[in-house]
């Protein structure tokens, strides 16, 4: 059976480029993919999280104030009993010169990862099967087979 | 059950009395009055006159501020030192959602302090006389533009302020610009905007209506593009408007973006009835900008270049200052001088270039299937064939935010920098046509060594904005 | 009698040790030693290397300042912010004019004062190590620009310097350059220039020679400007260079620019011998610009899309600044991005425009003619012919202000604005295509309704700097 | 018999453009042209006056400096004893925001008239023709056997 990723923008960020190609990146990688669209409030993200009973939740924010959108997220996961994997990517900060400040950041907020926005889909990928203890060759037979 | 068909004058009555109910200014729209202000006005304020007659491609910049004074003072700026042909009149974001009292509070403090609180002109709030006072100050048409899925009360307060141009549709103003509105609700509301366009077309006064080409302005494949704006001119043929002029925007191969305005104004003429006069207008790169204004120049100018070959009716030119948001008045002036520039030195030139023919032969192909298919999907009716083809994924749109459309189908570019549909999903569409984007994505595939991907499609949504064309791998690319 | 015969080496040397001998700096050229200096170079400096193995347009901007400090940190600014891929060194006017007294003085004066009072790199003042100097502290091939009728010394020095490649040549750096210089005079002294660049090239270090192709940069013919460019390929190569790029300056009609720099390099390798590697440089437009940096962005960019189809190995840029003369370091790097940004999004696209090769056959025609005549001027003798053809007038440039040419020849744009000749004065030309020309010219004249006159030069002559490319009566113009 | 002017830019401005084009004009309206092209001085001018009898000395001028170019040039044609008509025309001052100012400027130098960047060649001409009494007829006549 394959895993459930969901997958969304939070806030009132309507760019939705991003989150289209993650959400071909990681079906092609073999998992199910909930997309929830742009401007995804937390309480959808939760709900659908349970609905879905995902391994995890991914969020993107491009807008630059992805501080403020994820206040409180991590409370009302765990309000709504969502246990997953927490990772979150994008220009996440406005100016961002310093990357790793942003990271703490959004680590201190409960995230399990933190991507900047030129992270490749790959590399969120391969950082899931880490976390999620996916075999390569598991995830490759999934995509061969999708 | 919603159809194409056109409102009854009653049911036109109704719904007008009550949507200028809303809001307080709508009290002072009287339409006998209006048909004869509009009358009274120059024929060179006359939009669908002045555009269907010119001799050239017109510019008009995008522009909107919350104040009369200082929306007067930037478009004259715009028209004396731009040297614009058309200008608009940006609305801003409350009233798009039709929120008028918080555009009220802004319009206040605008008013108040001086600051632009407000992202554009709240038409209703500033009302039928301050319409007509910036009507009566600029020397040029100028057109409502905005994107607002329920654009009633505003339709009916710049149509009577004078206003003869108005932008946007159920489809273009819904898919890429909101997640939850339903499609047959705002088909509903455009039919009224379309209808009341329709009324005054009836008593003369011809209210030009402009379909939003470029769509979620992000690598959206011409035939896409060209099917929703035929179903636009459809709808507002069905209500009574005659002026339709349809929109594209560049996708930045000269080649693709000819053959997509040729195909543009030859399927317009031929769907839309014999009555309606259709005119084409071209949307310089709606894509992401480089962040450098040299740059950014040159983006701008090979859309004046593609327009000079095309010759569409009309540009809406950009600044050199896109990548950083509203630009200022005198950014805005420039994009439309290099344009202009460009345009009047390549215009008299003979540049024909090979493959335009085929490919809008091609484009036109896929526009019909599409058309084909919503109209099976509606059985012969286009409001329910585009409701349901959008609902089955026949006809969708790339990178749309809206839950009304799948958003599922995928664009990425060919070896030459045409954008081809990389992920069809439920697209309506022939598979040898299919088969021919396939080809020209493989063989993009075979020069970049590797696979067809949605990777390819990640880097073209970059590319422009990184200073390329095709988001080639960057290993194979810079030396 | 003059000649086009290699200087034989003994008297190579006499001369190098006379005109070395003019200024004190010519004591530090060290012929051996600069052999091994060059070869100390690494591969990304040797220019000529660089230049023919591109797989794009290389773009090079202008620029030249007094002090040897400034000139590095504007170099690389313009390498770094503009991204350059080739830099250039300007050289001031006073050594332009072998003035080198007045150019030590000017550049004492800036070295005390820091102000930029001479119009460029006093390179004989410099002498070899300041050379050096610049040509270590930049990571870029640099050549070396000017417009000296005698450039001996400079070349001298230059070489020794460590530069790989000099613009200019005997007929391109006088006729449009001064009044008073004889032809003879000029061959002679270029024959040295072009000497000495083949001893370094005898020794493994090929140094670039660049004629300056667009000669008076006013509506110049594309086969006048290219057979000059062939007659100074020809005596360089007799001198034993082996690098040569052929230069054409941009007319602003596309199909006519591509057109001539594909003449000018298949005519070129043609003319010239098969030892001589040829590439081509494209100006962009030489003439009057607007007085307005958003149109002059319009004028460069429509430079980067013929760059971008045609494909020569290099383009110098202009800058949005040209029309006030010596341009910002910003503007001047404003431009290369431009153009960058142009010719990025444009190369990969294939644009093949119809009626190119007509147009290409029809300068080669004409070019041959030029040749012919020049030929039998000379007794089969390119030196003689070339100095008798410019006296008889078989041979000419519109708009000469030197002596040396009759600057009788006058050009007009057609109907489609490519440069035809209006007046044919004793331009040796079959009258076949004088008949073209004629044709072409009367269409425009029909067009505009008005006879064939030199109105319509002087109309062409401003016309880009007006904002269009035909310079068409005013009555018949706006709208 | 033609009539003949001498044509010439002034001082050290190497702009050949007008020159040319007023060559041309010149020619095409019957009256013998000598052109001595880009930097001429006052002597070359005064010279080439005598030497061809010249009816009309025709002076451009287009880098701004022509006030300084001209000073005592009347005094140098009446050192050679010309006795010509004398125009001159093109950008006559840097910044020349009152052509009046201007056309005052240079009849006070001597000149018989002034004329700015704009100016058509054919109003040289219609000009010339009207100072030298030439009727139109004669003129044209001339224009047509060239």
């Amino acid at each position: 059976m394959s895993q459930t990723v969901v997958l969304g923008v939070i806030g009132s960020d309507a760019h939705v480029v991003g989150i289209t190609i993650l959400e071909q990146a990681f079906s092609a990688a073999g998992f199910d993919v909930i997309n929830l669209g742009v401007q995804t409030s937390q309480e959808e993200f939760a709900e659908a999280a349970v609905a879905h009973d995902a391994e995890a939740v991914l969020v993107s924010s491009l807008y630059g104030h992805a501080e403020q959108d994820c206040q409180g997220f991590h409370d009302v996961l765990d309000a709504e009993g969502v246990d997953a994997l927490t990772y979150i990517g994008g220009n996440l900060a406005v100016g961002q010169d310093d990357f790793e400040q942003t990271r703490e950041t959004f680590e201190d907020l409960g995230f399990d990862r933190v991507f900047n926005s030129e992270t490749d889909p790959e590399e969120a990928i391969a950082a899931l099967r880490q976390d999620l203890q996916i075999t390569t060759t598991e995830a490759e037979r999934a995509t061969i087979s999708s | 059950m919603i159809r194409d068909e056109r409102i009854p004058a009653d049911e036109l009555r109704r719904i007008d009395d009550e949507i200028r109910s809303n809001w307080p200014t709508g009290d002072a729209v009287d339409f006998d009055e209006a048909i004869d202000y509009h009358e009274s006005l120059p024929a060179h304020k006359q939009f669908a006159d002045v555009l269907e007659n010119a001799d050239k491609p017109l510019l008009q910049p995008r522009a909107g501020v919350p104040r009369l004074d200082d929306q007067i003072e930037l478009l004259e700026y715009l028209h004396e030192s731009g040297q614009a042909d058309l200008l608009p009149t940006t609305i801003d974001s409350y009233t798009r959602d039709n929120e008028y009292g918080k555009a009220q509070e802004g319009l206040e403090k605008a008013r108040e302090t001086g600051e632009d609180t407000l992202n554009g002109f709240p038409a209703v709030n500033h009302g039928v006389e301050d319409c007509r006072n910036l009507i009566e100050a600029i020397d040029a048409p100028i057109e409502v533009r905005h994107g607002t899925p329920d654009a009633r009360l505003l339709a009916a307060i710049t149509f009577a302020g004078g206003f003869q141009s108005f932008e946007g549709g159920p489809i273009s103003y819904n898919i890429p610009y909101t997640k939850r509105h339903g499609l047959e609700e705002t088909i509903e509301k455009w039919q009224f905007v379309d209808r009341l366009a329709g009324a005054y077309t009836e008593r003369g006064v011809r209210i030009n209506r402009e379909p939003f080409g470029p769509l979620t302005g992000t690598l959206v494949p011409p035939s896409i593009a060209i099917a929703i704006m035929i179903v636009e001119g459809q709808l507002a043929a069905t209500q009574g408007v005659r002026s339709i002029t349809l929109g594209y925007g560049q996708v930045g191969n000269v080649v693709q973006d000819v053959a997509a305005l040729n195909a543009l104004q030859k399927l317009g003429d031929e769907y839309l009835p014999d009555e309606v006069v259709v005119t084409t207008v071209f949307h310089e790169w709606m894509g992401g900008f480089p962040p450098d204004e040299a740059r950014a120049n040159g983006v701008i100018s090979l859309g004046g270049m593609t327009a000079a070959i095309a010759q569409p009716d009309k540009v809406i030119t950009k600044s050199p200052q896109e990548f950083q948001g509203v630009p200022t008045k005198e950014a805005n002036a420039s994009g439309l001088r290099t344009t202009r520039q460009v345009i009047d030195m390549a215009i008299e030139q003979e540049i024909d270039i090979d493959g335009i023919a085929e490919e809008q032969d091609l484009i036109e192909r896929e526009t019909r299937c599409l058309m084909d298919t919503i109209f099976e999907h509606g059985d012969g009716d286009v409001v329910q064939g585009t409701i349901k083809a959008f609902d089955s994924g026949a006809l969708d749109v790339p990178f749309a935010p809206s839950d009304s459309a799948r958003g599922a189908v995928l664009p990425a570019r060919d070896d030459d920098g045409r954008v081809r549909i990389f992920e069809w999903a439920d697209l309506a569409m022939d598979d040898d046509i299919k088969e021919i984007h396939k080809a020209r994505l493989s063989r993009r595939a075979d020069t970049e060594g590797r696979d067809q991907s949605f990777r390819m499609v990640a880097d073209d949504v970059d590319a422009i904005s990184d200073g390329k064309l095709i988001g080639r791998p960057q290993n194979a690319g810079d030396v």
